[in-house]
């Protein structure tokens, strides 16, 4: 017995998700763990994420974040990856802390993307 | 053509709803013009609420083709499967302290068996085969000196698989083990002669056949020996098995239920049959659909399917408005891979995609092709939406 | 003018009719365009219900001024008497083995503590004064270092006399021991307010204020120390303390009772008084009347009167059409004299002679004026019957 | 929980008892046992019994057998009396059978009336 487990929020973002898909010829992360898959896509110019896209194998909340995060990240500064925590979006978005563990693949997942979005502009490291 | 916002049920396994003349009986008899007395009250009113009860008990035993004095009411099956289970086998205690159940029961019989496991007694869990079938040879290879109780159920609650109780009686009675099978699932939509089956103790519950929910029963077969201990106390109903002022309206709509159930059954059989085919027919053809259980053998009200890289969360949101059940045991939010369908050798990945549809009188064609149309196009949609795996 | 052939009902202590706007909703919810959906399914219709269920349990919580959270749903008060004594004093037996009740109890208290003193627990059963009232002296008396749990009701159901639950609630605490109260004959009928009131633990049903049969719920009250064992195993419902498919129907007409009662109670209560009075005063005159219980102190619902050398079984039938209960426990054909109007001490032959007279919502001065008139030619005429006594 | 305790005989005969009622001079029996008490009064003439009365003090069945005892034996010979058993009233009367011994007070006292109706008679012995 339990009452609805999704915010109205996450039943938009989990219903169309925009930003599903993938990038051609993109920089791209992806991640497996806790049962959760990911895979985030950026487009860059001038040190800004064009575009972002994600694909997700897992429960509503998991797809519903990856949504967010790239809906919010578009547009913004490749160096914001690096900073991403989940935590703000888990909490907009009513996410049930017994989820925390799956929810933090995603923010591996971004800190991963932010990792090769920096080497690949700074190939001479 | 079905409204996109309007939920569509296919949920019948979970419950019904209640027969509206079922229903119409109850609001005349509880009202103030009705016969709202207590039936254990000797008065005039109080004896016309006995005489309610008695025919009540006369539908369901003529369902059931057994005696109505066999029945005891109690609140559903849960209750039913306790009495038969701690109340069995306390009862015949000295007989044995060994046990015998399947790992694929509904939790209302897994529990109290892990009680009687901490009281002493041992239980062996026996694994059904692929298709969920007990192997028979398994059961008998288990019965021991000291077996007093076996607890098999008839129809899976989660996948509709059906148990061969008259051979399994058979067994059990050559032993003088006694029989308890839950019944839930398929009291008034199978046939069920207990005249013939060598069963002991049987559950049963109203609310998954259109009748009321919070009314259910336990049968007990009038053999030697056959006898279960209280579990509650109080007043002298129901020869001391289950006190209680009776619940005379809840009583009187599992008769007419029991009634209903008995003179439509085989059209009610035909109607699930057709339903369970129409949508099977329409999935089966999907990638990695798996069928959990037995489609040929099992109980046509409840086809459980499984799919594989399918996230079973997000595939349940996906067919809202679809009301369906998930394979999973839901009393949390991370949802547990079915025992169940672990038994079955189901993987954690497969049991957690599995969604239990189940059909019922209400289910129409319509109902069945917006399932069909909303799997397949939630199927779509996740695995459009997931990565590749990993290498 | 009553028809003599239809049947006068005074027996609403017994049980009451359903309130018609009750069952009208309970239909709606139940049948097929309503909501009858398991409430432990996680799809949108059976969050619907433990939607209805949470309404309910909130409409029951403004009645007894408590949290919804702190009520099981039961099948009764039988059940509820049950889990909070079995389940009480198994749960808190570290504390100590000593329990403590009186002997005017229900059936469904005093069973259950039977049963403890053969679990080797020992029980302290108190005798009340002759007017039904406990002695708190002789409760702080019996209170022992090991006394662990008490029971004792608040309105009794067969005479209608009211303990003072609060000053006896407040000797248990200052001893940190339990106190369990049988409500089921004062919810929605008398004020309480469970956050003024020392009480840990409190049964309560529907059906004996215009609610249906076969629901109850325990109140458990949120202090350190104060939990049941369940009695029921199986599933993860009610905090795992009751298992079982909630019968939302019920549930919310329970909730419903609750709310119409706590809307109603002191126009509820004036009635009561006045059909109460009218009748005591139509029969007082009679030589050889005498209340059990308490004229002015007690509940005016229910009037309970013995009468000098007439006999019960003959008294009753010379009533009818008039239902009214026997101060016997009616469970065989031989009545055995009432053991609540023994503890009262009274004789076998007077208690055998109690009339149970109880009112309700329904009770109009006609029914009244008929009850005057039948208890009276019944008595002369039996009393006309009679030989002299044999010297 | 019971059916109906009453035949409808025993309501017929409880609810109208015409020969409840005493008999001014005329002989009688009264016995009290097993919380019954009832007394027995007959009007003999010739070796009849020309009138019956009884009271009772009992349950229903006690005042229905009573009663149906009176109507069966009105106009009998008094010899009857010292032969008479309830046991077939009991049965044409359904009385349970748990109530036998409240009903032997009335077999009781009728043979005690006949043996008081045969001391009057034979006044010599
Ligand atoms: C197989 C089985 N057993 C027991 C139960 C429990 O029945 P109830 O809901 O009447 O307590 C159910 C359904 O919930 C069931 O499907
Ligand atoms: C005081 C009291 N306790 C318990 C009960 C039992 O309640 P239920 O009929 O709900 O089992 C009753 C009535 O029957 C009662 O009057």
């Amino acid at each position: 017995m339990s009452g609805d487990p999704y915010s109205e929020r996450v039943r938009q973002l989990f219903e169309a998700p925009r930003h599903a898909g993938s990038l051609g010829g993109a920089l791209s992360a992806t991640l497996e763990d806790q049962g959760v898959r990911i895979r985030l896509a950026a487009e860059i110019a001038d040190g800004e994420m064009r575009t972002l896209r994600f694909q997700a194998w897992g429960c509503p909340h998991v797809i519903a974040v990856a949504e967010a995060f790239c809906a919010d990240y578009e547009g913004k500064s490749v160096s914001t990856l690096l900073e991403f925590s989940v935590s703000d979006l888990m909490q907009s978005l009513s996410v049930p802390v017994e989820k925390t563990g799956r929810i933090l693949v995603i923010e591996d997942a971004v800190r991963s993307l932010g990792n090769i979005v920096r080497d690949a502009s700074n190939p001479d490291d | 053509m079905i409204e996109r916002a309007a939920l569509v049920y296919l949920d019948y396994a979970a419950s019904t709803p209640v027969d509206s003349r079922v229903a119409k009986a109850m609001t005349a008899l509880m009202t103030v013009d009705g016969n709202f007395a207590n039936p254990s009250s000797t008065h005039a009113a109080g004896r016309r609420s006995v005489e309610h009860i008695a025919h009540a008990a006369g539908q369901l035993a003529a369902l059931l083709n057994t005696d109505a004095d066999r029945l005891i009411w109690t609140s559903g099956a849960t209750e039913s499967d306790n009495l038969a289970i701690l109340g069995g086998a306390h009862f015949r205690q000295e007989r044995g302290r060994h046990l015998i159940t399947m790992r694929t029961e509904h939790k209302a019989v897994v529990d109290p068996f892990n009680v009687l496991e901490k009281q002493g007694f041992e239980v062996t869990w026996l694994d059904p085969e692929t298709d969920g079938v007990l192997d028979i040879a398994k059961l008998e290879a288990a019965l021991r000196q000291d077996t007093q109780l076996v607890s098999i159920m008839h129809v899976n609650n989660e996948t509709g698989v059906v148990q061969d109780i008259e051979q399994i009686g058979t067994v059990c009675r050559a032993r003088d083990v006694l029989l308890h099978v839950d019944a839930a699932q398929s009291v008034g939509k199978l046939p069920i002669d207990l005249e013939a089956l060598p069963v002991d103790l049987m559950s049963m519950t109203a609310h998954k056949v259109y009748g009321p929910k919070g009314i259910g029963a336990l049968y007990i077969a009038d053999r030697p020996g056959v006898h279960v201990d209280p579990l509650l106390f109080g007043g002298g109903q129901q020869q001391r098995l289950r006190p209680g002022t009776l619940p005379v309206q809840q009583i009187v709509a599992f008769g007419m239920t029991a009634e209903i159930a008995r003179s439509r059954m085989s059209d009610d059989l035909e109607h699930l049959r057709a339903m369970h085919n129409r949508f099977w027919s329409g999935i089966r053809d999907l990638p990695g659909v798996l069928v959990n259980g037995c489609i040929e053998t099992g109980f046509p009200g409840i086809l459980n399917v499984s799919i594989e890289d399918i996230e079973g969360e997000s595939l349940l949101l996906a067919l809202e408005p679809l009301c369906v059940a998930t394979g999973s045991a839901c009393n949390s939010q991370i949802q547990e891979p079915s025992y169940v369908l672990r038994a079955l050798g189901r993987s954690d990945a497969l049991a957690q995609s599995a969604i239990r549809f189940s059909f019922g009188r209400p289910t129409r064609i319509e109902h069945v092709d917006f399932a069909i149309d909303r799997y397949r196009s939630a199927i779509e949609k996740l695995r459009r939406i997931a990565p590749e795996r990993v290498q």
